[in-house]
């Protein structure tokens, strides 16, 4: 692939201690590059470690081993403080929840201009009321709704500041963390919509986390699929749903209810069993065709090769 | 859970000591000794007595061997019961103590509960404003005014029953509602807010699907749940009795240690204040203890999480 | 097919600080004998009240019973007293709800918690009802049964958790099931067994089943009819496929053109805008016209009557009426819309209102 | 519905009000004006507040109402019952300022005789009586009440006192509210520090989480083992008496409770969305400390701190009962109950003035913190 | 009785404070006049011949070794039997001694013979050797008794050298010349040693009992023998609050006791004591001022005058208090009658010297000691400012402030705030910062000289205005307040030793030196004598009251009918 990458993730790990000798590996090790414009879905059950993942590569925690490599730079060197700055307004992220991720107790004018403050980005007061004007218009909101509390907003209206006070900053790159997960279907097309246009209009790149596949589809250009702190699957969406290789993501992609009775009817779903794998030999993460790779043993790494093979 | 409770144990240690050194220097740096009235000793005297107790060894080692002697249960003798040893005195009265204690505690938590129970299942009714304005005036009105106002009016006045002393079931009546107006008042307030927030809770409205009626409802499957954290506000409950006997006993002619702590206090009677204040102390930790065990029995999400802590 | 519930006009409020909340305000439907009816809409819509009314678990206060009447087995559920629910609850009308980490008693065991209902509506001795549960846990899936009938909810794991609220909703043969979202906190996979197992055993007991969720996709997967709701209204009910695969009703068409088919990724997915109404003053008019694309004029003054598209379908929608101007469905509606019929035709008959 | 009715013009497509979806209908309401709108509606919180208002304001005002200075002493006023203007003559409310005792004799005489000597006088010129039973002879048979018209007898007319006055001859009225502003004046304090110690201590210790947590919570569980009521009378011995020594007895191990809450408040937010969402904009501690902790668990911290105010009233006053207490000629709630208490069978007033202010204080705190918490409580909010 | 100081009215020491602890009553002095009859037939006696008593406090110790304060004494007084006991004229009678005492020739030597029929509750009998052995006990440094050098330095022989170890206790001027014979050498003439046999450290001990009980002697009732008219039952300090009193059949004068119960428990607040007492809980309660108002007409009512006087001990460290003009002023600034008619009520009267009335009388004439020097002190605030300013001037300031040292209970509180308002409002520019501390404290503070003034209290311990007079002395162990007058000192040694065998000559030095010390040196502020109030049930009769020792004497108290 010819694209610049933007982000490089290698064998990260974050692990944590939950009791005095128990550790929960919540990222066991993975890897993936982000190219510049692209959006990367990031699929899994849940608890197997997305938010982990995309809150490491955010330094939200200190990885416990490996490296993300950020435009060059690695995230989790040491920096100096204005360095860390000028990271820290490239790379944004977007939460889960809606009603978490605002303050309840700062209107919505402060939340949005917090990113404008920290970084001194306003000149003056003027200029930073213009600026959030401006933003929650980018949003689909209005002026009105500045001085509000974020009480008084709905679920789509609340995902939309947090999404109007992550572009404060100008940020390069954005982590979705299931930004729409919490919200009701009809609303859900709002903010995929938003993030969309956003998208084009400012040349971000996009790490898309969720486990609404269809979804994950719809925005992504290449979707990895993790499992248990391990990263299973990635390929193009469109290859993954053609020709999903792991079991894990067989079993997943069959899951998922679609909203067509006809299709419903007719679905077969498949289990996954984790212990149908040789665990005599330690898996690795293979490239099985161009951009799709898989992990697999030596074994399983041939026979999927054929499978790819047959299909086309 | 028996690392739990070792853990607890040698907190309850590291308190226990710590109280004791505190108290070792205090008595040190307040006037009297181990001698009673030792100032009106002679010269020649105090002497010859410092030297049969060892007083005169640098304070170092008057602290260990206090500290050794403690640890022996020996808490020293009165300053101004002549020679009666402190654990002794402890020992004999903590039984009135208890018995007060325990039945102020049962009796507050049960009338507590039902209490909290009724205003919570008729929320917003004449009970619930009832309750809540006996829980106020509980919580609000210090015992000793209520006390006061008990022995005049029930024993002096009506003569229902004996105004003071601690000899028959009888005698006790008045001081036990005196001391359990406080746990009554909490213990319904608490249950009743409790209450209200269990019976709205989801596995309520489950069993309620089930067509479980409404008084199994209550028993069997809130008032469980209700009494989790109400097991938690039995520590600080213990502990205002142990506060409110100080005062009972004292109004009432109680012959326990909260009667007998006053005393000292008024005659600085620091062997007693220092054993009475350790024993306090070990019978906190203690209660507290109990309650966290007793929190893992009801509760079976702690039981197992316990094992890990 | 014989109806076994019939809901007329129902209507619901709550007494709030801020005034009355009208969650329910005039519901009709039906349930027939081994049906499944979906009802979908957005939060807040009025699904879980106008549910849970039909076992009479609405709180009370500050919930009431406004106006309409619940027929089952030809009795008024709503002038029912609290002694005659009690002996339908669980016995013939069974609720699932969606958290199945909160709706088990943490401090009760598995075990009691399924035999209770047992005990008490079928009048059979202890024994014979652990026996019992302990078919039932089977039957849910649950290895082991025997031993874990003594343990506490925290010791199972969600999935197997709403397995046991299956079992215990189970546990009488009722003759409706009411699932309240049931699946929703759970993952696809694990929700993928629990929607089968639930076929499953409709298909062994022969119950009707009442299943909400906003997710279309197990609407499509587990309904046999649909019921869509909107600020606390039915505005569109009909089979699966009428709804699917000939919506009428703008905002239906709203919730299926927001989901991105597996296809289609370049055309931007239909956004109903705005956000739902505030139930303390319902707007005047359609409830939703406010966020409607294709809203007509009437619709700020006069709320539109269900019209009957077909024999099993009906919506509320003015655009159903003769004088209304021809609308067609946004392109990704359509391109859903495989097989059916174009909708012109079916619209000329008005309905009659609810 | 028929069709006749319809205006068919009304069939067409309406104009799209862009904004109107996204408008929101009601009001804008911070936190506080949301929480204040809910404490108002609470008949107990705002009995409260005005209770505490009235107290705090006859603390403050209430010594300046007589030129009577709190240890303004004339024996010869000495133990005056209360009187005040007006209610002289409704006797039941025991305002009318005379001494009042009633005794059963043999016969009415007798018994008056009684009472003469109860009251030190030789006649009836300033007694009256109220005869309950006439009685027959037999003994105990006569029930009489005698009201001793003690200004008169004093030649006091003019005076009024409307609490009474102590066995010093001190207007207690004077003192009833100095001694309210005292045992405010600690309860605050007790509670400044309880808040101060307390937020710091479990701000700190959540925050910075890891080692200087598990540290700093091994001290408190330490601590908590200490019973506070002992520390308190400890410490009492040790420091010279006073109010400083009190307050700062009294929050030497009170502010656990406090720090434990805020600890628990900052470690469930320091972990919420808003919060991350606030450093991956890179903000600084003192920002997140300020803007979002703090803000977030200002509810907490205030209900907490209107718990500490009456319970800090009710130690003082239980240390003033077990001797404990302020050194005269200070006077606080507590001492002026505790000095009234042995009298309280013979000038009940001396008690029941103190004791009914202390108990509008409890309850009054208890209450108003009671909605305080109804009122910031989230969980509450609909 | 004796002890040391102070206006403490907790249970320590003899002479408690004021009117606080109201730990007994007594019948009046002149109740029915027939205390000092014997019960016998003739009187209208109740049935139940049981008494029910309140004391204030926890009795702290039996062990006549170590007690010292009034609570002990009364009961050790009831329970045990010295050599002789006083009667109702404040007269020591013989007791265990069955004579009157042989005093040779320079009053240095007594012999007194012992009854043969008087037996320990064991059975044993009492002996001289129980009262050797008790003696030297209480002398012994080691046993670390209060009371035994107190009363026994300087009196007994050797006693001063044997307490402070120079000898051993063998030298302790008293022996058992046989079993029912003991001889005792005084150091010097003491002319009120005779009284002093009655005080309870004096009593005897049973010497194998005693070694046999080792440490547990005395802890409980059931660590003790008896040999007075009652004998002590369900005492436990440790663990109850109430002891009886049985009638000891064994007691030589058995047939004179009529009471058969006294059944004592411990109320602290006089509320309670009070509602004891309305409820038939008790026969007697101690009254404070508020109840005195309530009571005052009852016939239950009773003052009892006490020989205990109080006043303000002034140190003359302070710069200010060593000017004689300013203690003078402070002397007069006082209204004392107020003070007693208001603040106490109780029938405690103005005190204007250093002994109070009715206690000691002169030899020859019987006349009262305080009636013969008159009023030495009274209160004339004009007087007062006058002296005040002077002595300001002499200091060269126009402001003083001084430590006021006083009680915490409730009565020493309000005292000291009228004292202290007393002085304040009259004599401008004096600023007292009061300090409200309990017994123990302030007691180490007195001791420690620590305090400017203070309000002190004191009782006697035997019949001689010496017990009050010596206090004042410059070498007195009392002595905290730093008074030392050469003047006062000389008059007090020449009463001490060189005129023991002149009692009027004697008793005119004490008249010159308590003139001195109160007129001349100011160095007392003489406040009030006390009374005591007390609800006293009607029906009891024949109770003794003790100026000293025991407060009162039971052995001869019945209950009439009626
Ligand atoms: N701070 C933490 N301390 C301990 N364990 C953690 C922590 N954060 C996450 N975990 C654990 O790490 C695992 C992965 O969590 P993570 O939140 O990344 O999952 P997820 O894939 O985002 O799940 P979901 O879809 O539910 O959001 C889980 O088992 C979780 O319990
Ligand atoms: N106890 C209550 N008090 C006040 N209002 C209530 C109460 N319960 C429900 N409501 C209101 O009734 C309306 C309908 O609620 P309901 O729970 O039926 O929605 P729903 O369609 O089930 O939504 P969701 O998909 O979120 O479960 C809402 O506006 C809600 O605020
Ligand atoms: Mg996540
Ligand atoms: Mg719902």
């Amino acid at each position: 692939m010819s694209k610049e990458k933007l982000l490089e993730v290698k064998n990260l790990k974050q692990h944590f201690k939950t009791g005095r000798h128990s550790v929960v590996k919540a990222v066991d090790g993975i890897s993936f590059d982000i190219y510049k414009g692209e959006t990367f879905g990031l699929v899994g059950e849940s608890g197997c470690g997305k938010s982990t993942t995309g809150r490491s590569i955010i330094r939200l925690y200190n990885a416990t081993d490996g490296n993300v490599i950020y435009d060059g730079v690695d995230v989790h060197d040491k920096k100096s403080k204005k360095d860390l700055k000028q990271f820290n307004r490239k790379m944004q992220m977007i939460f889960q929840d809606p009603y978490a991720s605002l303050n309840p107790r700062m209107t919505v004018m402060d939340i949005i201009a917090e990113g404008l403050d920290i970084h001194g980005l306003a000149k003056d007061q003027d200029a930073r009321k213009k600026r959030v004007y401006d933003l929650l218009e980018t949003v689909g909101l209005n002026k009105e709704h500045a001085n509000r509390y974020p009480h008084e907003f709905s679920g789509g209206q609340r995902q939309r500041i947090g999404i109007a006070r992550a572009l404060a900053v100008d940020p390069e790159f954005i982590i979705a963390d299931e930004p729409i997960s919490a919200l009701d279907v009809s609303i859900q097309a709002q903010v995929v919509n938003l993030l969309k246009k956003l998208q084009k209009e400012n040349n971000l790149t996009y790490m898309f986390i969720a486990h609404d596949l269809s979804m994950v589809k719809y925005i992504s250009d290449r979707i990895g699929v993790m499992y248990f702190g391990k990263m299973v699957e990635l390929a193009d969406a469109d290859e993954l749903y053609k020709n999903p290789l792991h079991p894990y993501t067989k079993s997943l992609l069959s899951a998922i209810p679609l909203p067509d009775p006809d299709y419903e009817r007719s679905r077969q779903r498949t289990a996954y069993d984790p212990s149908q794998h040789d665990t005599s030999e330690e898996p690795e993460f293979r490239e099985v065709r161009p951009g799709h790779w898989v992990l697999c043993t030596t074994k399983e790494f041939e026979h999927y090769q054929s499978e790819l093979k047959a299909n086309v | 859970m028996t690392r739990f409770i070792i853990k607890r144990l040698i907190y309850m240690f590291i308190t226990l000591f710590l109280i004791a050194t505190f108290s070792f220097f205090l008595m040190k740096l307040l006037p009297g000794s181990p001698l009673k009235a030792e100032q009106k000793l002679s010269a020649a005297q105090k002497e010859i007595i410092f030297e049969k107790y060892n007083l005169n060894d640098p304070i170092p080692i008057q602290y260990f061997n206090y500290l050794v002697k403690l640890a022996q249960g020996d808490l020293g003798v009165s300053f101004q019961m002549n020679n009666q040893p402190v654990t002794d005195i402890l020992l004999n009265r903590a039984p009135t103590s208890a018995h007060l204690g325990f039945q102020a505690m049962i009796l507050g938590t049960i009338i507590g509960m039902l209490l909290g129970i009724a205003a919570a299942i008729r929320a917003n009714s004449s009970i619930d404003y009832a309750s809540n304005i006996i829980s106020v005036i509980g919580i609000s009105i210090p015992s000793f005014i209520f006390a006061g106002l008990l022995q005049y009016y029930v024993g002096v006045e009506l003569q229902w029953l004996p105004v003071s002393y601690w000899e028959s079931w009888k005698h006790t009546i008045m001081p036990t509602i005196a001391l359990a107006i406080f746990p009554i008042a909490t213990a319904a307030r608490f249950l009743r807010t409790e209450m209200i927030e269990v019976l709205g809770s989801d596995y309520i409205v489950t069993a309620r699907a089930k067509g479980v009626s409404k008084n199994s409802l209550i028993f069997k499957h809130a008032l469980r749940n209700a009494l989790i954290p109400l097991v938690t506000i039995m520590g600080p409950m213990a502990i205002a009795l142990m506060t409110g006997t100080l005062v009972i006993e004292q109004i009432f002619s109680i012959p326990g240690i909260g009667e007998q702590f006053v005393t000292s206090v008024m005659t600085n009677d620091f062997p007693i204040i220092m054993g009475t204040t350790l024993f306090f102390a070990f019978f906190f930790i203690l209660v507290i203890l109990i309650v966290d065990i007793l929190y893992g029995i009801i509760d079976p999400r702690i039981r197992l999480a316990g094992g890990s802590d | 097919m014989e109806k076994i519930l019939e809901v007329n006009d129902l209507k619901i409020s709550f007494d709030t600080y801020g005034g009355e909340v009208q969650a329910v305000r005039g519901v009709t439907f039906d349930l027939k004998k081994g049906e499944t009816l979906a009802i979908v809409g957005e939060s807040g819509s009025g699904k879980s009240v106008t549910t849970r009314a039909l076992a009479r678990l609405i709180p009370s206060p500050p919930g009431r019973i406004k106006e309409g009447e619940i027929l089952f087995e030809g009795k008024d559920l709503t002038k029912a007293s609290e002694r005659e629910m009690q002996q339908i609850r669980g016995k013939k009308i069974s609720t699932i709800f969606q958290d199945p980490m909160t709706s088990l008693n943490p401090t009760m065991k598995i075990g009691n918690q399924v035999m209770e209902g047992l005990i008490k509506h079928q009048k059979i001795p202890k024994a014979q009802a652990k026996k019992k549960t302990v078919e039932l846990l089977e039957l849910v899936g649950i290895p082991n049964p025997e031993q874990r009938l003594n343990q506490y909810p925290h010791q199972f794991s969600g999935g197997q958790r709403q397995r046991v609220v299956v079992a215990i909703a189970l546990a009488c043969n009722p003759k409706i099931l009411i699932a309240d979202e049931p699946t929703t906190a759970l993952d696809v996979t694990i929700q993928a067994q629990i929607l089968e197992l639930m076929k499953d055993i409709q298909k062994k007991t022969d119950s009707s089943i009442i299943f909400i969720t906003h997710d279309l996709g197990v609407v499509a997967n587990v309904a046999d009819r649909v019921a869509v709701m909107y600020a606390g209204k039915i505005v569109e009910i009909g089979t699966v496929d009428d709804v699917f695969y000939n919506p009428k009703h703008p905002y239906t068409w709203g919730l299926l053109g927001s989901m991105p088919t597996l296809d289609n990724t370049d055309e931007d997915l239909i956004a109903i805008p705005g956000s739902p109404p505030d139930m303390l003053k319902p707007p005047k008019g359609d409830a939703f016209a406010p966020r409607n694309e294709y809203a007509l004029e009437i619709d700020k003054e006069m709320e539109p009557p269900m019209f009957k598209v077909s024999d099993t379908h009906y919506a509320a929608t003015w655009l159903l009426h003769e004088y209304a101007p021809e609308v067609e469905p946004p392109a990704a509606v359509k391109r859903r819309m495989k097989g059916m019929a174009s909708s012109a035709s079916a619209s000329n008959e008005e309905g009659e209102q609810s | 519905m028929s069709k006749e009715n319809l205006d068919k013009d009304l069939f067409k497509l309406a104009k799209k009000d862009e904004d109107a979806s996204e408008k929101i209908a009601r009001p804008s309401l911070t936190y506080w004006q949301d929480a204040w709108i809910r404490l108002r509606k609470n008949k107990g919180a705002i009995f409260g507040i005005v209770v505490l208002a009235i107290i705090m304001l006859m603390s403050i005002i209430g010594p300046y109402f007589n030129e009577d200075g709190i240890n303004d002493q004339e024996l010869g006023l000495s133990k005056l019952p209360p009187r005040v203007q007006g209610l002289e003559d409704i006797r039941w409310l025991g305002l009318d300022g005379t001494k009042s005792d009633s005794y059963e004799g043999d016969s009415v005489e007798a018994v008056k005789e009684r009472l003469r000597a109860r009251f030190r006088v030789q006649d009836d010129e300033f007694m009256t009586y109220k005869v309950k039973s006439e009685g027959d002879g037999s003994p105990d048979s006569a029930e009489v009440k005698g009201y001793y018209h003690i200004y008169e007898a004093k030649d006091l007319n003019e005076e009024y006192f409307w609490f009474g006055t102590d066995a010093l001859g001190r207007d207690l009225f004077t003192r009833t509210w100095y001694g309210t502003r005292i045992s405010l004046y600690i309860a605050f304090l007790a509670a400044l520090i309880d808040l101060v110690v307390g937020v710091a201590y479990g701000g700190i210790s959540a925050y910075y989480g890891g080692r200087v947590d598990n540290v700093m919570q091994r001290i408190i569980e330490i601590l908590v083992g200490i019973p506070n009521l002992v520390v308190v009378i400890l410490m009492i011995m040790i420091l010279e008496p006073g109010i400083i020594s009190i307050t700062i007895a009294l929050t030497l191990t009170g502010w656990t409770g406090m720090a434990r809450m805020v600890r628990g408040q900052v470690l469930k937010l320091k972990n919420q969305e808003f919060v991350l969402a606030s450093r991956t904009l890179g903000a600084p501690d003192k920002r997140i400390l300020t803007r979002h902790l703090i803000p977030n668990t200002l509810a907490i911290i205030i209900v907490n701190t209107m718990f500490t105010i009456p319970a800090a009233i009710f130690f003082e006053a239980f240390l003033s009962f077990i001797g404990l207490g302020l050194q005269s000629p200070d006077a606080s709630l507590g001492t002026l109950i505790n000095d009234g208490f042995d009298s309280m069978m013979i000038n009940p007033y001396m008690m029941i003035f103190p004791a009914i202010v202390i108990s509008l204080v409890m309850i009054g705190f208890n209450i108003l913190a009671d909605g305080l918490r109804d009122a910031l409580d989230p969980k509450m909010r609909e | 009785s004796g002890g040391d100081s102070d206006n403490a009215d907790s249970g320590d020491d003899t002479n408690t404070e004021d009117t606080t602890s109201e730990d007994e009553g007594s019948e009046d002095a002149d109740a029915e006049g027939d205390s000092g009859e014997e019960a016998s037939g003739d009187k209208n006696l109740a049935e139940e011949q049981v008494l029910n008593l309140l004391e204030g406090s926890q009795i702290p110790t039996m062990d006549s070794s170590h007690a010292t304060d009034a609570v002990a004494f009364q009961w050790l007084g009831e329970t045990m039997e010295g050599l002789y006991r006083l009667n109702e004229d404040v007269q020591p009678e013989p007791a265990v001694a069955a004579e009157e005492p042989q005093v040779s020739e320079d009053g240095l030597e007594w012999t007194i013979k012992l009854r043969e029929d008087a037996v320990w509750s064991n059975g044993d009998p009492v002996t001289a050797n129980d009262f050797v052995f008790a003696w030297r006990r209480a002398i012994d440094p080691e046993t670390g008794s209060e009371y035994g050098p107190f009363m026994m330095n300087d009196v007994l022989k050797n006693a001063t050298a044997i307490n402070n170890g120079e000898m051993g206790v063998e030298e302790l001027g008293v022996e058992a010349v046989s079993d029912y014979e003991l001889k005792i050498t005084l150091e010097k003439a003491v002319p009120y040693f005779h009284s002093l046999l009655t005080f309870g450290t004096y009593y005897p001990l049973n010497e194998a009992f005693v070694t046999e009980q080792g440490a547990d002697y005395a802890l409980t009732s059931d660590n003790l023998i008896f040999n007075g008219p009652f004998l002590l039952e369900n005492w436990d300090p440790k663990a109850s609050e109430s002891w009886n009193l049985t009638k000891n059949p064994d007691y030589w004068d058995a047939e004179n006791v009529t009471l058969e119960t006294i059944n004592v428990n411990v109320v602290k607040e006089t509320s309670a004591a009070v509602n004891q007492y309305e409820t038939g809980g008790t026969d007697r309660a101690g009254l404070t001022a508020e109840y005195v108002e309530k009571y005052a007409g009852s016939e239950d009512y009773v003052t009892m005058p006490e020989p205990v006087l109080f006043y303000l001990k002034m140190n003359q460290d302070n710069e200010a208090l060593a000017n004689v003009n300013i203690r003078k002023a402070i002397q007069m600034s006082i209204n004392k009658q107020d003070l007693v008619d208001v603040i106490l009520n109780n029938g405690s009267v103005v005190s204007t010297g250093a002994v109070p009335s009715d206690f000691v009388s002169h030899p020859e004439s019987g006349e009262d000691f305080r009636s013969l020097n008159g009023d030495l002190v009274t209160t004339d605030k004009e007087k007062a400012k006058e002296l005040w300013q002077t002595g300001l001037e002499e200091l060269g300031t126009d402001s003083v402030t001084l430590r006021f040292l006083g009680g915490d209970s409730d009565v020493a509180k309000t005292m000291d705030e009228y004292i202290v308002d007393q002085l304040q409002s009259n004599l401008e520019g004096l600023t007292l910062e009061i300090s409200q501390v309990p017994f123990e404290e302030r007691i180490a503070r007195d001791e420690a000289s620590d305090y400017d003034i203070q309000n002190s209290g004191w009782g006697p311990d035997y019949l001689d205005a010496s017990t009050w007079l010596n206090m004042w002395m410059s070498d007195s162990p009392y002595m905290t307040m730093n008074y030392n007058s050469e003047k006062y000192d000389s008059l007090m040694q020449e009463a001490n030793n060189d005129l023991l065998t002149d009692l009027p000559a004697r008793f005119d030095k004490m008249l010159e030196a308590e003139k001195q010390l109160v007129q001349e040196d100011a160095a007392i502020a003489p406040l009030y004598q006390r009374s005591r109030a007390y609800l006293w049930r009607p029906t009891v009769k024949g109770v003794i009251f003790n100026p000293m020792g025991a407060d009162f004497t039971y052995k001869h108290a019945y209950i009439s009918a009626e």
